[in-house]
């Protein structure tokens, strides 16, 4: 194997090692960018004139939600890369993200009710992006409780990345579908890339820093855990060690 | 006699002898549209405006309830590994037990959702649309169960956690199909719907047996 | 320091507050799971040195 | 070790000593268009069934590691060993149900998850599982495996076996010997070139365990080949024995795998 290949990392003792030394500058960058974000929302951007002071809970519902997403995708290339390559760290690192992209599927929708119930008057409205979010967290409950239910760990490994295709190839669906079921009271994307169509310039830094803050903390939560899941494992190895000797 | 009709033929015998349990489901459904009407209150009006979602949900669930079976036995008596080595393609006798699922749990609902559409006030112009959804809609039911059944074959009691991985999984079958009904109840067109439902489901009955095969093979190593 | 939230005030800390109590109670979870880890290996290491000694 | 290349699917992976670099399970892959290693010369037209370094875990444990052995054509080889010894593990590995992890097996040339149609039409598996179903009469079970396996009819499966006067009878009101018999007489429907049985002659009485002998004994003389696992002595004259022990305490699973997470306390 290439010395430089990125496959290097998918052994667990180099994986332990190199996100050993990463993790304290990836908890660092994250509390960094939360802080400063979050503040900078909080205390340093105007009121929006129709939605009052409201619309600070922006800077934790837009990232929320994308990361709730983008855990899913992290899990189903992970899964691929299981499947495909059978690197036991790429499927750990699926098991560990599923709680926590779980934890920002919760934020997202808790932070959208809780908007939404000024603006629309009502705690819950069945709208599209809601429902779809309410349909990603029961994925992520299924998916969390397969792992759970299966001793054998490779096996719990296959089947879960099995169903973590499946319900990819489903949550889309729903998403359609649920977008023909009911027309939606949400407001188009927060953020493009073309600035003209953003969000009033007073948020966009700070909503800016909280994304990447939210990034950042789901980057460090997934190594931390990647890494006691590996731990498990070894644990569970040396145990059976132990047993037969 | 083929392979295929022996699988078939077999199937569909288990189901229909002494506790293969081909008409619990069918029990199941009518006792839940019984219940219906003690939770919201006699009133007509109110049944009419329930009746779709109920009537859809409670196929949904009928369904579910015999999934746990379409693999779990097969798999616990040693016939799962005979099936695996035998000339037909794993897919191949998943579709097959798809397919006797669905004549002896999805086709009785079927056949039974109109009557019971009338106790629960539905207007007559939506019956053909009811049954048309119902149709189309409850083959996917059993194929995208197998996905599940499939997954869970090897876990003991995994009936509860069955039921967690397929209902979300229905979502799309249960919208295109419960719209279907609505549009013809609200005098709109329902053809759009129902074709969407068609083509999930004629989707779901290519794709879901590679699943299901797939999962089956990592329980039987 | 503390703006003026007006009269969304319990919305927004409601928000704030849930949501980064969630977040620091997966930290704290994630955490302690991988302390308890780190010292249950620890032991099941020694104990493989110790036998293979 | 040496280190060679292969290709698999869209990948090219190193096959062989996996050193520091990553922790690939190497397995056998099924896809029809994986090219099987080639054979050495005069080895392809050899009618037998031999396996290499087998190795293989259940569960995270080792059971196989690095088992070779050769059946010649016509060839019985009695599986011995304590329980957990690997015998059920090494026929459904050779059954192909479980890929190994490692080692290579062929059968009359063909290579081992090279291909499943032509590996599956060569073997017949009983397990210790019967795979009967107790709501179905005797014949309507080896019936239905009949139309499976494209077997002309049951008449032989049910001599074989002495299963006559129980046709018409239940499955579930048979006894535990009567249904192994039922299980064992599926060999009979179809011939294979391998049979692979496990415990065959568990709570079989002794004329039941004479009409296996029986059985099988044909089956060689038709040229077959049989890995029988057994802890009962089954009079099969000139039958090879292969005994298995439990792996040994010890980290790796065998030649080409260490556990990745035992990876710097391997040998």
């Amino acid at each position: 194997m290439h010395p430089m290949s990125i496959w290097r990392y998918a052994n667990p003792v180099e994986f332990l090692r190199v996100s050993g030394a990463a993790l304290p500058w990836f908890w660092a960058g994250t509390a960094l960018c939360l802080a400063t974000g979050l503040a900078w929302g909080f205390f340093g951007t105007p009121d929006d004139y129709r939605q009052g002071s409201t619309v600070k809970i922006l800077f934790l519902h837009v990232p929320a939600a994308l990361m709730a997403i983008n855990a899913w995708l992290m899990m189903l290339a992970a899964s691929l890369i299981w499947i495909i390559r059978r690197h036991h760290v790429s499927a750990l690192a699926a098991r560990a993200a599923a709680p926590v992209g779980a934890v920002m599927t919760v934020i997202a929708l808790f932070t959208g009710a809780v908007w939404g119930q000024p603006m629309w008057g009502t705690w819950w409205v069945w709208d599209p992006r809601l429902t779809s979010f309410f349909i990603l967290f029961v994925f992520y409950l299924g998916y969390i409780a397969l792992w759970n239910a299966i001793d054998e760990p490779d096996r719990a490994a296959d089947l879960t990345a099995v169903l973590c295709l499946v319900g990819s190839v489903f949550a889309l669906l729903s998403r359609y579908a649920v977008f023909f079921w009911s027309q939606g009271l949400h407001q188009g994307p927060s953020l493009s890339l073309d600035r003209q169509e953003n969000v009033d310039n007073a948020f966009y830094w700070p909503l800016l820093i909280c994304i990447a803050g939210f990034i950042l903390l789901f980057l460090s939560l997934v190594l931390l855990r990647t890494r006691t899941e590996i731990r498990a494992r070894r644990l569970r190895a040396l145990q059976n060690l132990q047993a037969r000797a | 006699m083929s392979p295929l009709r022996a699988v078939l033929g077999r199937e569909l015998r288990l189901a229909l002898r002494s506790g293969g349990g081909a008409g619990l489901g069918l029990a199941f459904f009518l006792t839940v549209i019984l219940l219906v009407p003690f939770g919201t209150g006699p009133d007509p009006d109110r049944l009419a405006t329930i009746a779709v979602g109920t009537l859809w949900i409670g196929a949904l669930l009928a369904c579910l309830l015999s999934l746990d079976r379409l693999f779990q036995t097969d798999f616990e008596d040693g016939t799962l590994d005979i099936l695996a080595l035998s000339p037909l393609p794993m897919e191949m006798t998943v579709a097959l037990k798809c397919l006797a699922h669905w004549l002896t749990t999805g086709l009785p609902l079927v056949i039974a959702a109109p009557v019971l559409a009338i106790t629960l006030n539905l207007p007559g112009a939506a019956a053909p649309w009811l049954i048309a959804s119902l149709a189309v809609g409850t083959p996917a039911l059993s194929f995208l169960g197998a996905i599940g059944g499939a997954l869970t074959v090897g876990i003991r009691r995994g009936g509860l956690l069955l039921s967690i991985l397929v209902l979300p999984l229905y979502i799309p079958t249960l919208i295109f199909g419960a719209a279907t009904v609505r549009a013809a109840i609200d005098g709109t067109d329902p053809t759009p719907p129902l074709l969407l439902l068609t083509g999930l489901t004629l989707a779901i009955l290519a794709l879901a047996p590679f699943a299901a095969a797939a999962a089956l093979r990592i329980n039987l190593r | 320091m503390m703006p003026d939230l007006g009269k969304y005030a319990a919305t927004v800390l409601l928000a704030y507050g849930v949501s980064l109590g969630l977040i620091a109670a997966l930290i704290a979870a994630s955490l302690l799971r991988s302390a308890r880890l780190r010292r249950a290996l620890a032991r099941a290491e020694a104990e493989v040195r110790k036998s293979k000694a | 070790m040496q280190m060679h290349t292969e290709k698999i699917g869209l990948f090219t992976v190193a096959r062989g000593e996996s050193g520091s670099g990553g922790d690939r399970t190497v397995r056998p892959r099924r896809f029809p268009h994986a090219l099987p290693p080639p054979l050495p010369p005069g080895y392809a037209k050899t009618m037998a069934l031999e396996f290499t370094d087998l190795c293989c875990s259940r569960a995270g444990l080792p059971v196989l590691t690095g088992l070779s052995h050769r059946v010649e054509d016509g060839g019985i080889t009695l599986l011995r060993g304590p329980n957990g010894a690997g015998k059920s593990t090494l026929l459904r590995v050779l059954a192909g149900l479980l890929p190994p992890e490692s080692g290579t097996a062929t059968l009359d040339g063909i290579h081992l998850g090279s291909s499943r149609d032509a590996w599956t039409e060569a073997v017949a598996f009983a397990g210790h599982l019967d795979a009967v179903k107790p709501q179905l009469t005797v014949a309507e079970n080896l019936r239905f495996w009949a139309a499976l396996l494209g077997a002309a009819g049951i008449d032989a499966a049910l001599d074989a076996f002495d299963l006559g006067a129980l046709a018409d009878r239940a499955a579930h009101a048979c006894s535990a010997g009567q249904k192994r018999r039922l299980g064992l007489a599926r060999l009979a429907l179809v011939p294979r070139r391998l049979w692979l049985l496990d415990e065959p002659a568990v709570s079989l009485d002794a004329a039941a365990t004479t009409a296996l002998t029986r059985l099988v004994g044909a089956h060689r003389a038709a040229g077959g080949m049989a890995l029988i696992a057994t802890h009962t002595d089954l009079d099969l004259a000139g039958a090879a024995t292969l005994t298995l022990s439990p792996a040994p305490p010890g980290i790796t699973t065998g030649p080409a795998r260490p556990d990745p997470f035992l990876a710097d306390i391997a040998r």
